[in-house]
Order: C-alpha cells, then sequence, then structure tokens
C-alpha cells in the first residue's frame, strides 16, 4: 500500500471514515453490552474481548495498512503472537488452581 | 557508502528502514502490554472470590476516552493520506486535531486519576471502616502526613452506600486524628487493582505523551523537511502514526477490562 | 555410576527412582561425553595441518551422527516417560490418605522453622492467613476448640518411621526452600501458598534440614532443623509428651 | 579482489568528509565500529570487576569469617561497616553474589557478545555501511552506559546493594532493607531499553542491509546468531521490564503485585495491602531468563563457527542444520521457562509439559555440537590462539549442556536444585564455553579493528592456563553439588558441615567436600592471574603487535575481511556484491584455498 498513487489514496480514505463509524459503533455495543448479563462473568468477559479484537483488527488491518502489507512484517507479529500466546497461556496455565499442587493458604 | 533503504522501499521485503523499525518496536511493545495483561489476569484470578472491585471507574468518561482516541486514531491516517494526495494544508489540520485529542484524553486521565488520589479508605481504632472524601479535597494524605502536620481531626464526607439507587449523602462526620488506625487514598497501594490499573494506565498515558510529543515535533519544528524531503517526511508521518495506532489499540483492550468487567 | 557421582546416602521410599534417574542419566552424558571426545582427540590428530595439508572441500559424507542425534531423542523420551514423568505423578498426585499418614505443618521463617502437630486427637484447628504474625507464624485460631491440642516446635520435627509423612509447607515471611537431602525431598516454602509433599523414612537417624532458597542474610545459618525419624513407640511416647501440657503455642 | 592493504587516503570520496572532533569521533559517535569499540572496552571492565566481586566472594568461601588479606582493609574503607575488620558480612556477600550475576550476564556477556561482536561485525560481514538506525545505536550504548553507572552507584548506598540474588525473587527484594534493590531496578529498566534498542537496530540491519546477492542462506552463521539472539532480547526482555516496574512499585509505591496477603514480617510491611503472588514474579522474571541464557550462548556459538571455518580451511558441515537448529532454539527458548521452578509446587501436567520442552530443545543444541565435530573431518586444521579457544569451547560447552540434562527431568532436580550442581552447570556453559568463544572472537577480530595481530605466544599462555583453572574451578562444583552443597551460602556451607552439625546427623557435608572449598578458591584467583598476558597483549599490541600485511590476514571468505584495515567511515569502498556461501574453502578447481564471498 505504499506505493499507492493519490487516486488509491482517495479510495482508502473513504474506508478509513467507514472504519470509524464501525469503531464508534463497536465500543458503544462494548459499554451497552457491558449492562447486560450474559449469565456468567465468563460470558461478559468473553464478549467484551470479542468486540475489542474486532476493534484491533480492524484499526491494526486497515489503519495501520496490516492488511495490505508484505510477509516480512507477518512473519514478526507471527512469532510475537506466538510468544505472546506463550506467556498469557502458559503462566496462566501454570497457576490455575487445578494445575497447582498447593493451595491458596487461607483454604484450611 | 550510505545507509541504503533509509526513504526508499527494499524491493525485496517492501519495507523503508524505519517502517521494519517500528514495527520491530510495536513488536516488543506487545509483549510489554502482554506481560501487564497476565499480571491482572493473575492477580485477578488469585484474588478471593468476591474481593475484586467493580464499578470504581466512571464509564462514560472511559467512552469519552475511547472516542476520542478512536477520532484521533481516524484523523492521524488521513492526514497521512492527506500527505500522500500533497495536501500538506489538509495534512497540517488532520494532524492538529490529533494532537488536540491526545490534549483532551490526557486531561480527561488527569481528572480520573485525581478523583481517586482524593478519596480515601479510613479505618478508625475501633474497627470501622469508611470510604469517602475529605474536607478541602487533599491529595496522597496518610495518617504519618496527618500526625506530622499536627492535624488534630479531619472533616470526612463518606460515600453513598454502594447499590442502592439515590441512597442519600451520609452525614459529614468529625474524626480525630486520634482515633485513626490507618488513612489511605486511592493510588495504587489500596488494592492490587487499583495497582494494575495505574501501572497499566500510567504506562499508556506514558505512551500518549510520548507519541503526541513526537507527532507534534514532526508536524511543527521539523516540517521543513516536506521541502527538502517529502518521501521521508511522509514516511516519518506514517511511521508516528503507526506507533498512535498502537497506543489506541492498547486502549481499546484497557478500557473493556479495566473499566466494565 | 553411583559412587563415582556420590549421590549422598539414601533414606526414602521415593527417593530410589530420583537415584535411577540420575544414574541413567549420567550414563547417557557418560556416553556421548566419552564418545564424541574420544572422536574429537583422533580428529585433532589426524587432520592437524602438518599431516593434512589439504583440506576436502565436502568433508564427512557419513550419516551417522544423524542416528546419534536420533538416539539422544530416543533415550531422553524413555527416561521421560519411564521415570520422570511416574515419579512426579506420584509426588504430585499419589498423595496417601491423611488418616493413614502422619500429618505436619511447616511454616518457615526468617530463619528457623515452625512445626505444628495435630496432637492426640488427629485434627488441626482452624487456621486463617488474616492472623498470621510475627508470633502466630500459621495463623492459628486461638478460638477453635479443634487446636487445643495441637502443639508446635521450633526446628525440630520428628516423624516415624515406615510411614507415609505428608507435609504442609509454607512461609510467613520470605520465599524458603525445604530441603532434606538424604530424603530426596525439596519443596519451597512460599509466602501465601500451602504447599502439600509427601515422603516415607526407611531408615531411623536425625536429618538435617536445609534451606535451599535465598532467604536473606541469615541464609546460609539456617541449619538449625532436624527431622528425627524413630519407631512407633518413641515417636508416640513424644507426642504425648508434647501434647500433655497447655503447650498449643508452646516452643522448644 | 586485491589482497594488499587498502589504504584510506587514496580514496578521496572519504576525505571529503568533515574530520570529527575527539568528542564526536570516540565518544558520541554514530559510527557501528567506534560504538563496537565502546560496548567492547565497557564490557571488558565489567567482566573484570565482575571477576573481581567473586574473587573476594570466594575468600569467604575458603576461609569464612576470616578478614580477606590486602583487599580487606579496602573494603572496609569504602562499604564501611558491611565490611567490618575485613570480614565480608553476609549481607555483603549476598550483595555481592547478586550483582556478580547481574554484572557478568547483563553488564559483562551480553553486551560483549552482542553490543560489541555484534556491532563489529554484523554490518561489515553482511556488506552494510552502518548500522539502519546510527542515532539509536549510539543511544542504545549510552542507556548501557547510565544502567552500568547506576548498578556501580548502588554498591555505595546505605544498606548496599541489591542482595537477592540476581534473581530478584519477591517477597526477599522487596523486603530487605535496602536501596540498593530500588537502585538494581532503575538499572535494569535502563539495560533492558538499551538491549531493545539494540535488538531493533540488528534486526532491522540484518533484514534491510543485505547486500546485494547475500541472501538468507549465504549468511554468515554468525550473522545468523545474532539474527535469533535479537529476537530473543526482542520479545523476551519487556515481561521482565514489565515485572521490574512492578516489582519498582512494590518498593516504592507500597503495592503489592508479588506481596500476598498474610506476611509477617516487621514494620511498614504489616500495612500493606497483599492479594499479590510471589510466584508471579518468577514467571516473569524466568520468561525472560531462559531465553537470556541462549543470549549469552548464540553469539558464543557463532564465533565458535566462523573461527572453525577458517581454521580447518574447509566449508561448515551441515550449515542449513545449524541455520534451522538456531531458529529451533530460539522459538522453544520461550516456552521451557519453568524449568527453573519445578519445586516451586507445580502439578504433573505442567511439569511435564516443561520437561518434555526441556527434552525437546535440547536437541537442536547437540546437533549443532554435532555440525561443529564432524567439520573437523576432512580438515586442514590450524592450531593458532583463536581455534585454541574455539576448539576448546566444545567440550566445555559439552559438559555444562549435557548437566542441563539431569536438571531438566523434574525428578532429578530434586536432589540437585540450588546445589552447586546447577552453579556448575551454568558456569561451564557460559565461562569456559561463552568466554572462551569471546577470546576466540577477540584474537580472531583484532587484526581487523586495529591493523596488527596479537601476539601468539601471550596467546597460547593465556589459553593453556585458562582452560586448566577455569576446570578446576567448576569441576569440583559438580561434586559439591551432589553431596548436596547448597548454592548462595555465605559461609561456603560451613554450617551445614558434619564437623558443625555433628558427626551423627545425616545429610551434613564431609570434610572432603568443605575441603573443596579452598582448593577452587585458589584456581579461582590463579584464572584471574591467568588473565595477565591477555590484558598485556590486548593493551600492547595496539601499539606493538606485528602490523598486518594484508586486509585478509586470516585467508577468510567473509566480507568482512574484504574492507580496508581498519574499515573507513562506510565501510565499504565500493558496494560488495555476494556471490556464494559464506565457507567457500578449498574448493575444488580453484587455486587458492578460499574463495572470498565476493568472488564469482
Ligand atoms: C548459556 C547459558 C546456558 C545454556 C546454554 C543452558 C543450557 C541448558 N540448561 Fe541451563 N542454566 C543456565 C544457563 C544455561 N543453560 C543458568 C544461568 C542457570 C541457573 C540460573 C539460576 O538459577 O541462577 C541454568 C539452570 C538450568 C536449570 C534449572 C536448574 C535448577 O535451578 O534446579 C535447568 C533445568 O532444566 C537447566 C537446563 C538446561 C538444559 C536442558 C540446557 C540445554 O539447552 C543444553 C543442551 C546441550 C547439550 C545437551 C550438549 C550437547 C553436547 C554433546 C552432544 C556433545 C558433548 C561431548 C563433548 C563436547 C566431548 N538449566
Ligand atoms: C555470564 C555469566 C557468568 C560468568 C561469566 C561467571 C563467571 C564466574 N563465576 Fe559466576 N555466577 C553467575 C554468572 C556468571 N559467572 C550467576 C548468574 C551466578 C548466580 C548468582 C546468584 O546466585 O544470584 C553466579 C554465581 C557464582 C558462584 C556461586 C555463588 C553462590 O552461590 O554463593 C560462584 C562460586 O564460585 C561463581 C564463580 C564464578 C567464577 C570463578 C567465574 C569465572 O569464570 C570468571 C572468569 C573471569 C575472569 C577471570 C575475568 C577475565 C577478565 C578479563 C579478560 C578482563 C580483561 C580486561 C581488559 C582487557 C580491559 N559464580
Ligand atoms: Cu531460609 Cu534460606
Ligand atoms: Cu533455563
Amino acid at each position: 500500500m505504499s506505493e499507492h498513487d493519490a487516486h488509491d489514496v482517495q479510495k482508502a480514505v473513504k474506508k478509513y471514515l467507514m472504519i470509524f463509524g464501525a469503531l464508534i459503533v463497536g465500543t458503544i455495543i462494548t459499554v451497552a453490552v457491558s449492562f447486560v448479563h450474559f449469565g456468567s462473568a465468563a460470558g461478559n468477559i468473553a464478549v467484551a474481548l470479542f468486540i475489542a479484537s474486532i476493534k484491533a483488527f480492524l484499526v491494526a488491518g486497515w489503519f495501520m495498512h496490516l492488511i495490505s502489507e508484505r510477509k516480512m512484517i507477518y512473519g514478526i507479529l507471527l512469532a510475537t503472537v506466538f510468544f505472546f500466546a506463550g506467556l498469557m497461556y502458559l503462566t496462566i496455565w501454570s497457576m490455575e488452581p487445578t494445575s497447582l499442587i498447593h493451595i491458596k493458604q487461607n483454604v484450611p | 557508502m550510505e545507509i541504503p533503504y533509509v526513504s526508499k522501499n527494499r524491493p525485496d521485503t517492501g519495507l523503508y528502514n524505519a517502517k521494519l523499525g517500528i514495527w520491530l518496536f510495536l513488536a516488543s511493545e506487545v509483549m510489554l502490554f502482554g506481560a501487564l495483561f497476565s499480571a491482572y489476569i493473575l492477580l485477578r484470578v488469585g484474588a478471593d472470590s468476591g474481593t475484586w472491585p467493580h464499578g470504581l471507574l466512571s464509564v462514560p468518561l472511559g467512552t469519552i476516552n475511547t472516542l476520542v482516541l478512536i477520532g484521533s486514531s481516524v484523523t492521524v491516517v488521513l492526514s497521512w493520506a492527506a500527505l500522500k494526495m500533497n495536501q500538506f494544508g489538509r495534512y497540517k489540520f488532520y494532524q492538529a486535531i490529533t494532537i488536540l485529542c491526545a490534549l483532551i484524553f490526557m486531561g480527561i486521565k488527569t481528572v480520573e486519576y485525581r478523583s481517586k488520589f482524593t478519596h480515601y479508605t479510613v479505618q478508625l481504632q475501633d474497627g470501622t471502616k469508611m470510604d469517602g472524601h475529605i474536607d478541602g479535597s487533599p491529595m496522597f494524605l496518610n495518617l504519618s502526613k496527618l500526625q506530622a502536620k499536627n492535624v488534630e481531626e479531619i472533616k470526612f464526607h463518606p460515600d453513598a452506600p454502594k447499590g442502592e439507587k439515590n441512597a442519600a449523602h451520609p452525614e459529614p462526620q468529625v474524626i480525630k486524628t486520634a482515633d485513626i488506625k490507618s488513612l489511605q487514598s486511592w493510588g495504587p497501594w489500596h488494592s492490587t487493582y487499583l495497582a494494575i490499573y495505574f501501572t497499566l494506565t500510567g504506562l499508556h498515558a506514558l505512551h500518549v505523551l510520548g507519541g503526541a510529543f513526537v507527532i507534534f515535533m514532526i508536524w511543527g519544528p521539523l516540517s521543513g523537511m516536506w521541502k527538502t524531503d517529502p518521501t521521508r517526511y511522509t514516511n516519518r508521518v506514517e511511521v508516528s502514526g503507526l506507533f498512535w495506532h498502537f497506543v489506541d489499540l492498547v486502549w481499546i483492550f484497557l478500557f473493556p477490562v479495566l473499566y466494565l468487567l | 555410576m553411583e559412587k563415582l557421582l556420590g549421590i549422598p546416602v539414601l533414606a526414602s521410599e521415593h527417593g530410589q527412582r530420583v537415584d535411577d534417574l540420575i544414574v541413567y542419566v549420567h550414563w547417557l552424558m557418560a556416553a556421548l561425553f566419552v564418545g564424541w571426545l574420544l572422536y574429537f582427540i583422533y580428529v585433532l590428530i589426524r587432520f592437524r595441518k602438518s599431516r593434512s595439508p589439504k583440506a576436502d572441500y565436502t568433508g564427512a559424507k557419513s550419516h551417522a551422527s544423524t542416528y546419534i542425534e536420533g538416539a539422544v531423542a530416543l533415550v531422553e523420551g524413555v527416561l521421560l516417560i519411564g521415570i520422570a514423568v511416574p515419579v512426579w505423578a506420584k509426588l504430585a498426585d499419589k498423595f496417601p490418605s491423611e488418616k493413614e499418614a502422619v500429618v505436619v505443618k511447616v511454616s518457615a521463617q526468617q530463619f528457623a522453622w515452625n512445626f505444628r502437630y495435630p496432637g492426640p486427637d488427629g485434627v488441626f484447628g482452624r487456621q486463617d492467613i488474616k492472623l498470621v504474625s510475627s508470633e502466630n507464624p500459621f495463623g492459628i485460631d486461638p478460638e477453635d476448640p479443634a487446636g487445643k491440642d495441637d502443639f508446635q516446635t521450633l526446628n525440630e520435627m520428628r516423624v516415624p518411621l515406615d510411614k507415609p509423612v505428608i507435609v504442609h509447607i509454607t512461609s510467613k515471611d520470605v520465599i524458603h526452600s525445604f530441603k532434606i537431602i538424604a530424603l530426596r525431598v525439596t519443596q519451597d516454602a512460599i509466602p501465601g501458598l500451602m504447599i502439600p509433599t509427601h515422603f516415607k523414612v526407611k531408615q531411623g537417624g536425625r536429618y538435617q534440614i536445609n534451606c535451599a532458597q535465598l532467604c536473606g542474610n541469615g541464609h546460609a545459618s539456617m541449619a538449625g532443623g532436624f527431622l528425627i525419624a524413630e519407631s512407633q513407640e518413641k515417636y508416640d511416647e513424644w507426642i504425648a509428651s508434647k501434647a500433655g501440657g497447655d503447650s498449643a503455642t508452646s516452643f522448644e | 579482489m586485491q589482497p594488499k592493504t587498502h589504504d584510506t587516503k587514496h580514496h578521496p570520496a572519504h576525505e571529503a568528509h568533515h574530520e570529527p572532533g575527539f568528542w564526536s569521533k570516540y565518544v558520541f559517535s554514530t559510527d557501528h565500529k567506534v560504538i563496537g569499540v565502546q560496548y567492547g572496552v565497557t564490557a571488558l571492565f565489567f567482566l573484570l570487576f565482575g571477576y573481581g566481586l567473586m574473587a573476594l566472594m570466594r575468600w569467604q568461601i575458603a576461609y569464612p569469617n576470616q578478614p580477606i588479606p590486602v583487599f580487606g582493609g579496602l573494603l572496609q574503607g569504602v562499604l564501611g561497616d558491611a565490611a567490618s575488620g575485613g570480614v565480608m558480612s553476609a549481607d555483603l556477600y549476598n550483595a555481592f553474589g547478586a550483582m556478580h550475576g547481574t554484572i557478568m550476564v547483563f553488564l559483562a556477556i551480553v553486551p560483549l557478545a552482542f553490543g560489541a561482536f555484534g556491532n563489529l561485525i554484523v554490518p561489515l560481514q553482511i556488506g552494510a555501511p552502518d548500522m539502519t538506525f546510527p542515532r539509536i545505536n549510539m543511544v542504545s550504548y549510552q542507556c548501557y552506559v547510565v544502567g552500568g553507572v547506576i548498578m556501580l552507584v548502588s554498591f555505595i548506598v546505605p544498606g548496599g546493594a541489591a542482595q537477592a540474588g540476581w534473581t530478584s525473587y519477591s517477597p526477599l527484594a522487596t523486603i530487605i532493607p535496602t536501596n540498593g534493590q530500588t537502585y538494581w531496578l532503575v538499572g535494569m529498566i535502563f539495560l533492558i531499553t538499551s538491549s531493545l534498542l539494540g535488538a531493533v537496530n540488528f534486526l532491522a540491519t540484518i533484514i534491510q542491509l543485505r547486500a546485494p546477492g547475500m541472501n538468507w542462506m549465504r549468511l554468515p552463521f554468525f550473522v545468523w546468531a545474532q539474527f535469533v539472539t535479537g529476537f530473543l532480547l526482542l520479545l523476551a526482555f519487556p515481561p521482565l521490564e514489565a515485572a521490574g516496574v512492578m516489582q519498582l512499585m512494590d518498593k516504592v509505591l507500597g503495592t503489592s503485585f508479588f506481596l500476598p496477603t498474610g506476611l509477617a514480617v516487621s514494620g511498614e510491611f504489616a500495612n500493606i495491602s497483599g492479594g499479590g503472588s510471589p510466584l508471579l514474579w518468577q514467571h516473569l522474571f524466568w520468561f525472560l531468563g531462559h531465553p537470556e541464557v541462549y543470549v549469552l550462548i548464540l553469539p558464543a556459538m557463532g564465533i565458535v563457527c566462523e573461527v572453525i571455518a577458517n581454521n580447518t580451511r574447509k566449508p561448515i558441515w551441515g550449515y542449513k542444520s545449524l541455520v534451522y537448529s538456531s531458529l529451533l532454539i530460539g522459538f522453544l527458548s520461550f516456552i521451557v521457562w519453568a524449568h527453573h521452578m519445578y519445586l516451586t509446587g507445580m502439578g504433573t501436567k505442567i511439569s511435564t509439559f516443561f520437561q518434555t520442552t526441556t527434552m525437546i530443545i535440547s536437541i537442536p543444541s547437540v546437533i549443532i555440537l554435532t555440525c561443529f565435530f564432524i567439520s573437523l573431518w576432512g580438515g586442514s586444521i590450524r592450531f593458532n590462539t583463536p581455534m585454541l579457544f574455539a576448539l576448546a569451547f566444545r567440550p566445555m560447552f559439552g559438559i555444562g549442556g549435557l548437566t542441563g540434562l539431569p536438571l531438566g527431568f523434574n525428578a532429578s532436580d530434586i536432589l540437585l536444585h540450588d546445589t552447586y550442581y546447577v552453579i556448575a552447570h551454568f558456569h561451564y556453559v557460559v565461562a569456559p564455553g561463552t568466554i572462551f568463544a569471546l577470546f576466540a572472537g577477540i584474537y580472531y577480530w583484532y587484526p581487523k579493528v586495529t591493523g596488527r595481530m596479537m601476539n601468539e605466544a601471550l596467546g597460547k599462555i593465556h589459553f593453556w592456563f585458562s582452560l586448566i583453572f577455569m576446570n578446576l574451578v567448576f569441576a569440583p562444583m559438580f561434586v559439591q553439588g551432589m553431596a548436596g552443597m547448597l548454592r548462595r551460602m555465605s559461609d561456603g556451607g560451613a554450617q551445614y558441615s558434619s564437623a558443625v552439625i555433628g558427626a551423627d546427623a545425616i545429610g551434613g557435608l564431609s570434610d572432603a567436600i568443605m575441603k573443596m572449598n579452598i582448593n577452587v578458591s585458589a584456581a579461582a584467583w590463579l584464572l584471574g592471574l591467568a588473565q595477565i598476558p591477555f590484558i598485556i597483549n590486548f593493551f600492547w599490541s595496539i601499539k606493538g603487535g606485528k602490523k598486518v600485511t594484508s586486509d585478509n590476514p586470516w585467508d577468510a571468505t567473509t566480507l568482512e575481511w574484504q574492507t580496508p584495515t581498519p574499515p573507513p567511515h562506510g565501510n565499504f569502498t565500493k558496494e560488495p556484491e555476494v556471490h556464494r556461501g559464506p565457507y567457500e574453502y578449498s574448493v575444488p578447481g580453484h587455486e587458492k584455498d578460499f574463495t572470498p564471498q565476493t568472488e564469482k
């Protein structure tokens, strides 16, 4: 997307504005949804993170031109995502009560 | 030899140097915030059930700030598009809005922080605990500071009881310093929730400030480059923009996680 | 190999498997090391410049190395599945029932070990982390009647021989580590967590309890703790003598 | 390519540059070569300093609570009560121990292996004029210096330097009443920033500035090693930075990220909010900590590879496996970290996962070593000083790596955890391993930087004595560790010796084990003395070494030898074009036994 001419950009601008609209709607939905109860806390968390992820995808994909980027950056980001997931998932997994032989002390 | 690909794209990677650089840097930023998010989740999961606070933050303010940041993200990308189309004036205009948005964001953040620093939990010698404000809204007060300043008593405005709509504010009370066991403002020391809240948003705010500063420098003092080397100047705008979008992206997650859940 | 490695005396049941694993791994290591070392020396002599003035562009053509690598991976896999995982599974999951075992609570502090026994009734009184203080390392609730016959000791732990022992380990200040070398027991003592482990002593004696985790300037001298393994009768006598008086907080 | 020395004067294009003044030439330089030398000299200073701390500690281990001869008075003068009577207190021992680890890892080896060698060699080897971001490169060095100075200053603040080990476990790190810990954290934040900036720069350089024809599979393995290292630093350091910020807040602002409810420590900690988790710190620390150890070893492997190829006069055997193995190590190193935490109370599933990944990660290391070994076959081996160090690297890393295996199984780690076995394991990889490789690199590339060779005779003396004493220092530690001697003992384990606890107690350390302390310490001091020939050689050769007669004194193939000596600003007189792989030695049908990468 870096080598485009003025015409391409003109078109892109429209897209940017549409995404702007989508992001605003997303924000409103996030707030609105937080007042609804989805059965469990986990449900609410899932919904909120889902919407946030969509918004993040829009920003990263179009504002940051990721959609039309070359594969070098995908490589870097893929590695990052892998390690990020490793960090999050493994730490959380290894500190989850069911994975541990220890218990929190205030459980007698 | 001179350093190549300063403003041109390298054919096989399709990138100029600074763009690759910022993406690498953003990758490390992902890990930085990722670690803090992990910490958040662990502290929250590890908290004794029922002790994780809800609704401490103002959702309207948070929503406004989210919209402000999203708005700034759009003006950043529009300003870059304007440069691509050779419309320098438009670029100046959009980027001015970006900087303005950054300032608004920081302003709102300051208000939010202040409201926490002037909010107190007081525990009396007899064990009763109360949340509320102190007359004159001082920040960062605590027991040793009261004693050091030889303040004999404070006027305390307790909060309305939680959960009941339209509940009347309880009457202000006068509390003797000698009766106080502990007095804490709602800073990061107050609870792990506030600790992680201040760490995450504080770090994010630093990013906002840094990003806004760079955008401002390119917009103002360094804008002469538009005349001498427009491609490189446009690249700079793009790179600072990428950083700015990332800051926005982090907030998109921070907002629901800290304000709503 | 065991002698060669200087593995210390062993006195617990599960320890045998631990030692086996150590020995087997060292066999693997020795085989690799000696093999490569011989090759290395041979090559250095054979291909030194004065004997081999012209190098060969291709070098070795054999694929033996791939098999060696495969073999290493295989042996590692076997040890992993054969010993390491089962030993751990036993230690972490297969706890003996508390009824048949001696249960002791351990709380480390800078720089000593506190032990808490349930007393003759075999039931611990309530503990709450919020009550932990300098004087009360376990956070014992003095109100609980079940705790009336409980007693505490400082730096002295006793267990009967040939009977499963469960220890619940915690700390009241910093991280320590409960290590008894001869029993092949090591478990970090972490404040805020109560971590159980278990073992069975096969041999009477007085065992040094080591603190294996840096815990401050007294870490090196946190050596006062001993575990005494003795016959059931002697152990019962000891329990009786301890629980006799008002010893809920008696310190040795 | 002409083998004669280029004369920079003949290239008027480079004379056109303004002759920079002293400050901008040597202190605020943005030239990667100057920055590389700055990194190198600073890091060597810290290496010596880190050794000095350890030399003093080894006295306390060998002769607990006896006044240190000669240096004791000095210590007391500088540090006051912590060394009263010239005796090292336990606090001081802990401070020195923590700082030895920190300084060696973050201020000596990483800056030397990554900062210095990476800066000096990588741009040259890929045919680039400089790093992509020269100014950021300078800032990265400055951050490193600031971090280092903060660490040094922490020794003289009241209470002394950090005392909770280089791992800085909470709650100990938070509770210990010294501001040294705060300095440590701030210093670390600078060092991390420095490494991050460096990593971005290296990666961008390797990706963007490769000369025409220098495709990925023609990169010297050293560049690959630095590439993977860069990724490790880029992605593993930020979590430690986050953790550092959190511990700093615990320390300064009274938060409880790593402090659980129910801590019973005197004074101010009674009032903390609690609710934090000590294990969280350990996870975040080791998430960096394990990749970090590969940061220490990969550049070393890269150097060894260059030196071997050059001195066997034949291509490296299995270049592709080397590359893939190092990439695999890079990936896997992010998912093995909890093998440092087996004894924190892990369940079967988790510990099985982590020991499996630990075993898997040992395989690529085995492959790399195997390739190095097989590369010797059919060579024409020259035994010069760089080669001697590169050869010795192998069995030394072999010992260190192999002894990682019993630590990697959780069951055997029950006995070995936190004993001197662990100390011996990792010192074999970092000291006779990495340090030897770095020596090899210094001897090898010295002529490129200075235009003079280092003295061979002194080099060989340095090598043989270093080899002997390194082994005398670290081999006995395996025995001590297996016997149950614990690490971080400010009295060398005296309190746990049979002599003190009584011979009837089971698990005490025998006299024989205790005596080893004295031998090890003696060897450690002699190891220090063995560096004197090196230090003399290093400084004397700048002016007194034999002048190189060609730009390519070792008859090497890689690009750094195709530049003038020393390389001018901008490195290459004309853009190099690459036509072949990195290790084309003894190509059949060629007259010379080396074919530079630039040759068609
Ligand atoms: C450069 C540094 C480095 C390297 C490369 C390694 C490599 C490895 N390390 Fe090590 N390790 C450390 C530095 C390093 N380590 C440090 C600093 C600590 C302690 C930190 C602290 O607590 O303070 C530590 C601690 C440590 C532990 C924790 C121990 C404990 O605290 O209880 C473990 C456990 O799994 C471990 C495992 C391994 C493994 C499996 C490898 C594998 O990658 C090794 C693979 C290599 C091989 C298998 C060798 C192959 C060789 C041959 C095939 C041929 C040999 C023959 C001849 C040469 C003749 N290490
Ligand atoms: C890269 C890391 C590294 C390196 C290279 C070393 C090198 C050495 N280490 Fe270190 N060590 C650690 C990392 C390292 N160490 C860590 C992480 C710990 C754990 C800390 C903790 O418990 O928290 C530790 C702990 C540790 C202990 C255990 C302390 C304890 O548990 O109580 C011991 C004990 O003997 C020790 C000894 C040595 C020795 C003798 C060397 C020798 O090999 C040193 C050799 C170096 C030299 C001889 C200097 C050479 C100098 C030059 C060449 C300078 C030239 C200068 C110019 C030209 C200007 N180390
Ligand atoms: Cu307690 Cu070390
Ligand atoms: Cu590791």
